[in-house]
């Protein structure tokens, strides 16, 4: 086996893992939970691997593995990791080890509920590392199977509707999505993601024909994002889900569809994407903005959390259809940080919740005070969400908004209001701060104990990632830089 | 005298649509099945015939034809089984009275 | 063209398909459709021989005519109470056979405009042996995984039939 | 002299150690920052001997660290060591050790000291790191974290209500100017590509469009920070934290910061607009003369210090205003020990008294005599008093005024002025409402530990101010002994004001009480701080808080409403359309109710529920789809056929009824 292979390895290692998890009596809900373990430490352990021979100097695709799958379609098994996907595959595989420790407690047919979580993982891997379109979609659609029976067996007291929500709404997003892939696919005649991105730089693709196909790839991506206004299947998924497909669905699921603006939009339709994003820009604004809003007006700490994501994921937005090396590094810094803080917000809630069984702001306040080690990582969590320097949710912001700036596309106002939301951002997570961790302690909170020490070694690589990533950008910004160097200069915008 | 492939096709032709119309008017749920095997039979026919006369030396069809045999083998037992259970719950093989999807 | 058909053996066996056909969607007793079905599926294997797949005629008797037959009228057996049960009235319908006839016109339509293309006949026609090679080296996983299907199929049926001591 | 680096690193190693510590842990190594501190005072005292004599435009060191690449140019920040970062790093540390050693006896009974103590060590390496930084951005960075430190510290005691609160309206305000400071710095990198002062204050030429919108910009975030009229509000409030944090924090160094800002940031104001650095000088009369205004209204001994640091942070704005950048960092330099030394002596005398309310003082020079002692040269200090530094400071920022000569400059002038007196009148005010009368209270002395730091401050307040004309060599400036005149007028101001606070207070007994009932509406307005918190809340915090309810409500309604719309399904879409058509085509009304049956009877008897008719409507679509791929040709005549056909009616109906 050669270190290509890796790759393969990576991706169908879960799909292993969630068979034989599957096949675990239910009486013995432990066993599935430690082949759950051990199936994604493995992975991380892969990816680690990964990262560390990864090539940082180099743009192109790398560990690529193309073989022909479907020769009389063109369709190819093809996988590959550049700068951008490797970041993506790291969080992903963190993200599912974390989320599988994060479920320890889970006994409700505990097998199959791993089962899901491994599947998950495998679409999720799929999606970041394939490079065929067919094989893209695919992985695309398994992710919805899994995390709909995530939110809809284990999910809270609406979780049928969520769950059906989630899975229609991305699923009709997905769909236009389809008719943009078989478009492009019936123009150039190949499923290639490497070599379309070449067809779409060389302009063989004419300015009318990249508007109809940007269109249905915004609408499939944008609703995984989410852009405002498809976000409202967000908080509702999210609420209802359990904690560990929170994590997922918020740190992996919607970087998806940033991903895919980054992977498919741009380079494949560059045209069309300059044309389009002074709007996309403002939506991205609107999202900023609203997202922070609205959360500020939520009295449950998880639709907080959620629509901060809305906001957030704005910023991410903005950082790349700004067009800029800046932006661009700022959207990937954003969407890594945003999965490792906003992961870390949803365990805290989660793990409150297991104590108290609510998540009404109302109820909790001064938990501080009661549990001083959960309502510390609360309030560093929130800071790092709010974009304090230093912390990783920082570096995207700052290199989106300068990027922005920097934009020959986008209006100068834009940028303005989105430097607004980085306001609203620290007024809606202050204020619950505020409302939660500070103060006396209430009723609930008396007499639970403070976090264990298996939910400290499911928070500590995230607090030591937000550190690393937020005091040493390099860290995180060397792989990306020079993938987004040659993106920016494929689509053409400043340097 | 001979024939050549236009035969056979339209012979399958016939075959599939007697068991197309089969499939929707029985209400009977055994006789459906038959009928889906008269229509599998069909395909099975074109498939064997366009291998021989198009590509005669690949045998691609009688591939196709062998897989799909085993397939409807599966397809008729499972099916039948089903219609044994629904037999159990409702003590009838009457499609028109298991309509539990109505809107 | 490769060697052609033998028009004879070709119509005989056509007229007992389409024959046996028509009298499985007409009969008005169970038992007898099947035993009419067990007819067509014979003349169908007839027709395989007769365009030189041997093998795929032998399968073709030994699934259908052999089991697929037997399990149907196991199943008309163990779901009929009376005698009479049997009897079952025709069933037609207008539409459905609108649609049928539509179907055929459609399909009819695709076959007349078939052209064959021009295919030069291959030193020696391909027989059993051929197929059994193919069939193992080649299609080796094709084969595997239709053993699979069959194997899952077998449980599955085994599970839904199985009744209700489970 | 990589060494240097060391200057932040210590305090922030000592945060670092003793966040992961319990509370017991904590407390028990709560000398830790100090010790941190004094090795960065030692090296600061080490740093300064290198710059020494200074005067030079060129950093004596730098170093440049690659935070990132960007499109393969590279994004450093980086350090550097000369004249002015040499003389704020021995600010900050000679007060921030001070600051520590009083802390150490003034937290000594509080339960989670420890936290106070590693938050105040992390809040001294960012103010240590900001002074240090070569670069905006590194500035910028550390000036988020002092702003973090500032509100862990104001909220502090977070169970009371009004530290919470406090903590929060001090983040969020100083945020408000970031907002401003971030455009700024993108505005910077747009134009400038860099961040790093060497690239950007000497070596880049500036369009004064750019240099306009980032010296705003740039202007903005220090006017947040340094607590300049209109983002003033959260520095009252802020005294809500732990005294001594106050002392350090938000009269000493981080107030202070959004001057140094500027000050360094001075060469991109120069390129701008004029009006830019009149602007500044503008911003800093209104906040000095608010401040000063407000200071002699108030009770609380804490607010009186509060309001009167808004007017000296506004005194050094008028400075920068100027374009003095000496004279501004002269001020802060002896502002800095002044102010903190009167909190310091806040401090102890709130501990004596247990309140915080000058009316319910009196007397303390007796049993105090240690801190009436050191809390009167403060004060002398920032009455402006020869030979005191306040004296000396405020008297260069005066002649640059004077020299300067022009319209703006003379006004500003004579606020300033104005704002002197009024300064030592609000002084006196509360030296003689504190110390002299007859004793009220049971005070006592306060122990050593806490005196010696404020004797050590005290120490140098009375000396500072003999350096002037060494601190402007040593920053590159030439610059002599204070002008005779100058001096003069400007001791006249502050004995006016003093003198006047003596004959009102001490002497004549006026009532003021008497002058608040009096006057309702002065009274009103100044206890209000001409009602900008009032303002603020109800026009801004209210308004938000009621649009984002309202936002939530749309959310919920209305966008997630239009998709469970779109969702709910042809069935009921099918009733609904039918209804419509009911309505507008027959329009008649009664039909209606009948048409909606009717519709969703058509629509449910498809759902038959059994399996074939489903097969059926499959082929029978399947069967409508081919036949339409037959007639694609032909769509473009039937379609034009169909238009012709409909004008033809729409045609013939108009002239029928034309008819």
């Amino acid at each position: 086996m050669g270190i290509s292979d890796l790759l393969s390895v990576v991706v169908f290692l879960p799909l292993a893992g969630a068979v034989v998890s599957a096949l675990v009596p239910k009486t013995r809900p432990e066993v599935a939970k430690w082949v759950a373990a051990i199936t994604m430490g493995l992975g991380l352990a892969l990816t680690v691997w990964i990262v560390a021979v990864f090539d940082r100097t180099a743009s192109g695709m790398q560990f690529v593995t193309n073989v022909a799958w479907v020769p009389q379609a063109g369709i190819h098994y093809h996988l590959g990791v550049d700068g951008v996907s490797i970041t993506m595959l790291a969080l992903s595989s963190l993200l599912g080890l974390i989320a599988v420790i994060a479920s320890w407690k889970v006994t409700d047919r505990a097998p199959t509920y791993f089962a899901m979580l491994l599947l998950l993982q495998v679409g999720m891997n799929g999606v970041f590392l394939a490079l065929d379109f067919v094989l893209f979609y695919m992985f695309w659609e398994l992710v919805l199977v899994p995390m709909f029976f995530l939110i809809g067996m284990w999910g809270g007291t609406r979780r049928e509707y969520a769950s059906v929500k989630f899975f229609i709404y991305t699923l009709a997003g997905s769909v236009f999505m389809l008719v943009g892939m078989i478009a492009l696919y019936l123009h150039t005649g190949t499923f290639d993601m490497v070599a379309l991105a070449k067809a779409g730089s060389t302009g063989a693709l004419g300015i009318g024909f990249q508007n109809w196909v940007f269109l249905a790839f915004f609408l499939g991506f944008a609703v995984k994002v989410p852009l405002f206004p498809l976000h409202t299947w967000l908080p509702d998924a999210h609420v209802e889900a359990p904690t560990a497909a929170s994590v997922l669905l918020a740190g992996i699921l919607l970087k998806m569809g940033t991903y895919g603006f980054i992977r498919v939009s741009l380079p494949m339709l560059p045209d069309a994407a300059r044309a389009w994003a002074p709007w996309i820009a403002v939506l991205a604004v609107i999202s900023i903005v609203y997202g922070a809003a609205v959360a500020f007006a939520q009295t449950d700490l998880k639709k907080l959390v959620a629509y901060s994501s809305v906001s957030h994921m704005g910023f991410v937005m903005l950082g790349i259809f700004s067009m800029t090396t800046a932006g661009l590094n700022g959207a990937v810094a954003v969407m890594f940080s945003h999965g490792v803080v906003t992961g870390m917000l949803f365990l805290i809630v989660g793990m409150v919740y297991d104590r108290t069984h609510t998540r009404q702001i109302a109820d909790l306040s001064g938990l501080s005070s009661a549990m001083p080690v959960m309502g510390g990582l609360l309030a560093f969590a929130s800071f790092a969400s709010l974009g304090l320097p230093g912390l990783s949710g920082f570096v995207g912001e700052f290199l989106s908004l300068i990027g922005a700036w920097q934009s020959a596309v986008i209006p100068h106002w834009i940028t303005v209001i989105a430097a607004v939301g980085v306001l609203l951002a620290a007024a809606y997570m202050l204020w619950m701060v505020l409302r939660v961790v500070l103060g006396k302690p209430s009723e609930v909170l008396r007499g639970l104990p403070d976090a264990s020490t298996r939910e400290l070694w499911v928070l500590a690589p995230l607090v030591a990632l937000t550190l690393i990533v937020g005091l040493y950008w390099s860290s995180l910004l060397a792989f990306v830089d020079p993938a987004v160097k040659a993106l920016v200069a494929l689509v053409g915008g400043a340097a | 005298m001979t024939v050549g492939p236009i035969a056979f096709m339209a012979l399958a032709g016939v075959l599939f649509c007697i068991g197309l119309f089969g499939a929707l008017t029985k209400k009977s749920a055994v006789m459906v099945l038959m009928s889906l095997e008269l229509m599998t039979n069909a395909v099975n026919l074109n498939l064997v015939a366009v291998s021989r006369f198009v590509t005669p030396s690949s045998m691609a069809g009688q591939f196709a034809a062998a897989f799909i045999i085993v397939v409807a083998a599966a397809e008729i037992g499972l099916g039948l089984a089903l219609v044994l259970a629904l037999y159990r719950m409702r003590k009838t093989v009457e499609l028109d009275r298991i309509d539990r999807l109505r809107g | 063209m490769p060697e052609s058909v033998a028009a004879v053996p070709f119509i005989v066996l056509a007229a007992l398909a389409v024959g046996g056909a028509a009298m499985v969607i007409l009969s008005r007793n169970v038992v007898h459709a099947a035993f009419w079905l067990l007819e067509v599926m014979m003349a169908v294997a007839g027709l395989f021989m007769l365009l030189s797949a041997g093998f795929l005629a032998l399968v073709q008797m030994m699934v259908y005519a052999g089991a697929v037959s037997v399990l149907v009228l196991f199943t008309v057996m163990l779901t009929l109470r009376r005698r009479e049960d049997a009897e079952r009235p025709l069933d037609l319908s207008w539409s459905a056979g609108l649609i049928a006839l539509g179907v055929f016109v459609a399909v009819g339509a695709a076959v007349v405009s078939f052209v064959p293309p021009a295919v030069m006949a291959p030193v020696r026609t391909p027989g059993v042996t051929e197929f059994g090679t193919q069939l193992f080296t080649q299609r080796a996983l094709p084969f595997e995984i239709a053993s699979v299907v069959l194997l899952i199929a077998l449980v599955g049926a085994v599970w839904w039939a199985g009744g209700e001591d489970r | 002299m990589t060494w240097l680096v060391l200057i932040p690193l210590l305090p922030a190693l000592a945060f670092a150690a003793m966040a992961p510590m319990s509370r017991r842990v904590r407390t028990a190594v709560r000398w830790l920052p100090l010790a941190a501190m004094s090795g960065s005072l030692l090296m600061s005292f080490a740093a300064f001997a290198r710059v020494w004599p200074g005067g030079g435009e060129e950093p004596v060191w730098r170093a440049t660290f690659s935070l990132a690449t960007l499109g393969g140019a590279p994004l450093s920040v980086g350090l550097r060591l000369d004249a002015v970062t040499a003389i704020m790093l021995l600010v900050v540390t000679i007060v921030g050790v001070c600051v520590q050693v009083y802390s150490l006896g003034y937290m000594h009974r509080d339960e989670r000291q420890g936290w106070y103590f590693a938050v105040l060590s992390l809040f001294s390496a960012a103010m240590l790191l900001l002074v240090l930084s070569g670069d905006f951005l590194l500035l910028y960075m550390s000036w988020e974290v002092m702003g973090l430190c500032s509100y862990l510290l104001i909220g502090f005691w977070h169970e009371q209500d009004a530290p919470r609160r406090a903590s929060i309206k001090a983040f969020l305000t100083t945020r408000v100017g970031d907002v401003g400071f971030a455009i700024g710095l993108a505005a910077m990198w747009a134009y400038a590509h860099s961040f790093d002062f060497a690239v950007v204050l000497r070596d880049t030429h500036w369009t004064v469009a750019a240099a306009t919108l980032v010296s705003l910009g740039l202007l903005a975030g220090a006017m947040g920070k340094s607590a300049q009229v209109p983002l003033h509000v959260w520095l009252p409030d802020a005294r809500a934290g732990p005294t001594p944090a106050s002392a350090l924090i938000h009269a000493a160094t981080m107030v202070a910061a959004g001057v140094y800002l500027v000050a360094r940031a001075l060469p991109i104001f120069h390129a701008a607009a004029p009006w830019v650095l009149i602007f500044v000088m503008g911003v800093g009369t209104a906040t000095a003369l608010l401040g000063a205004t407000l200071a002699m209204v108030q009770y609380d001994i804490k607010k009186v210090l509060a309001y009167s640091t808004i007017s000296q942070l506004g005194y050094m704005f008028i400075a920068l205003g100027a374009g003095a950048e000496g004279a501004a960092l002269f001020h802060l330099t002896t502002h800095a020990f002044f102010k903190s030394l009167l909190f310091l002596g806040a401090g102890v005398i709130i501990h004596a008294t247990h309140t915080q309310d000058i009316r319910e003082m009196g007397g303390l020079r007796k049993t105090m005599p240690w801190t009436t002692g050191t809390f009167l040269f403060g004060a002398l200090a920032l009455s402006g008093v020869f030979p005191f530094s306040g004296f000396w400071s405020k008297d260069d920022i005066l002649m640059t005024l004077w020299t300067q000569h022009t319209w703006w400059s003379l006004t500003a002038l004579s606020v300033a002025l104005l704002v002197a007196a009024m300064t030592a009148f609000y002084m006196t005010r509360v030296c003689i409402r504190v110390f002299a009368g007859r004793a009220c209270s049971l005070a006592r002395e306060t122990h050593l530990d806490m005196i010696v730091p404020m004797a050590v401050l005290a120490g140098i307040t009375a000396v500072i101010g003999f350096t002037s004309p060494a601190f402007a060599a040593f920053l590159g400036e030439v610059k002599g002994w204070p002008d005779l005149g100058m001096a003069v007028v400007g001791s006249i101001a502050a004995t006016t004001g003093i003198g006047l606070g003596v004959w009102i207070y001490a002497f004549a007994g006026v009532d003021t009480q008497e002058l608040r009932v009096r006057f309702p509406r002065v009274t009103a307005v100044l206890e209000n701080g001409f009602y900008f918190d009032l303002t603020y809340n109800r026009g801004l915090v209210e308004t938000f808080q009621w649009l984002t309810r309202l936002l939530a409500a749309f959310d919920t309604t209305v966008v997630d409403g239009a998709v469970n719309a779109v969702a709910r399904g042809w069935s009921a879409a099918s009733r609904v359309s039918w209804a419509f058509d009911g309505t507008v085509v027959d329009g008649a009304v009664n039909g209606v109710g009948a048409l909606v049956k009717r519709a969703g009877d058509r629509v449910r008897t498809l759902q038959s529920g059994r399996v074939q008719g489903y097969q059926r409507l499959g082929y029978a679509g399947l069967l409508a789809l081919l036949g339409l791929a037959l007639l694609v040709p032909y769509i473009g005549a039937l379609a034009a056929a169909a238009c012709a056909f409909v004008a033809l009616i729409v045609v013939g109906v108009i002239v029928v009824r034309g008819a």
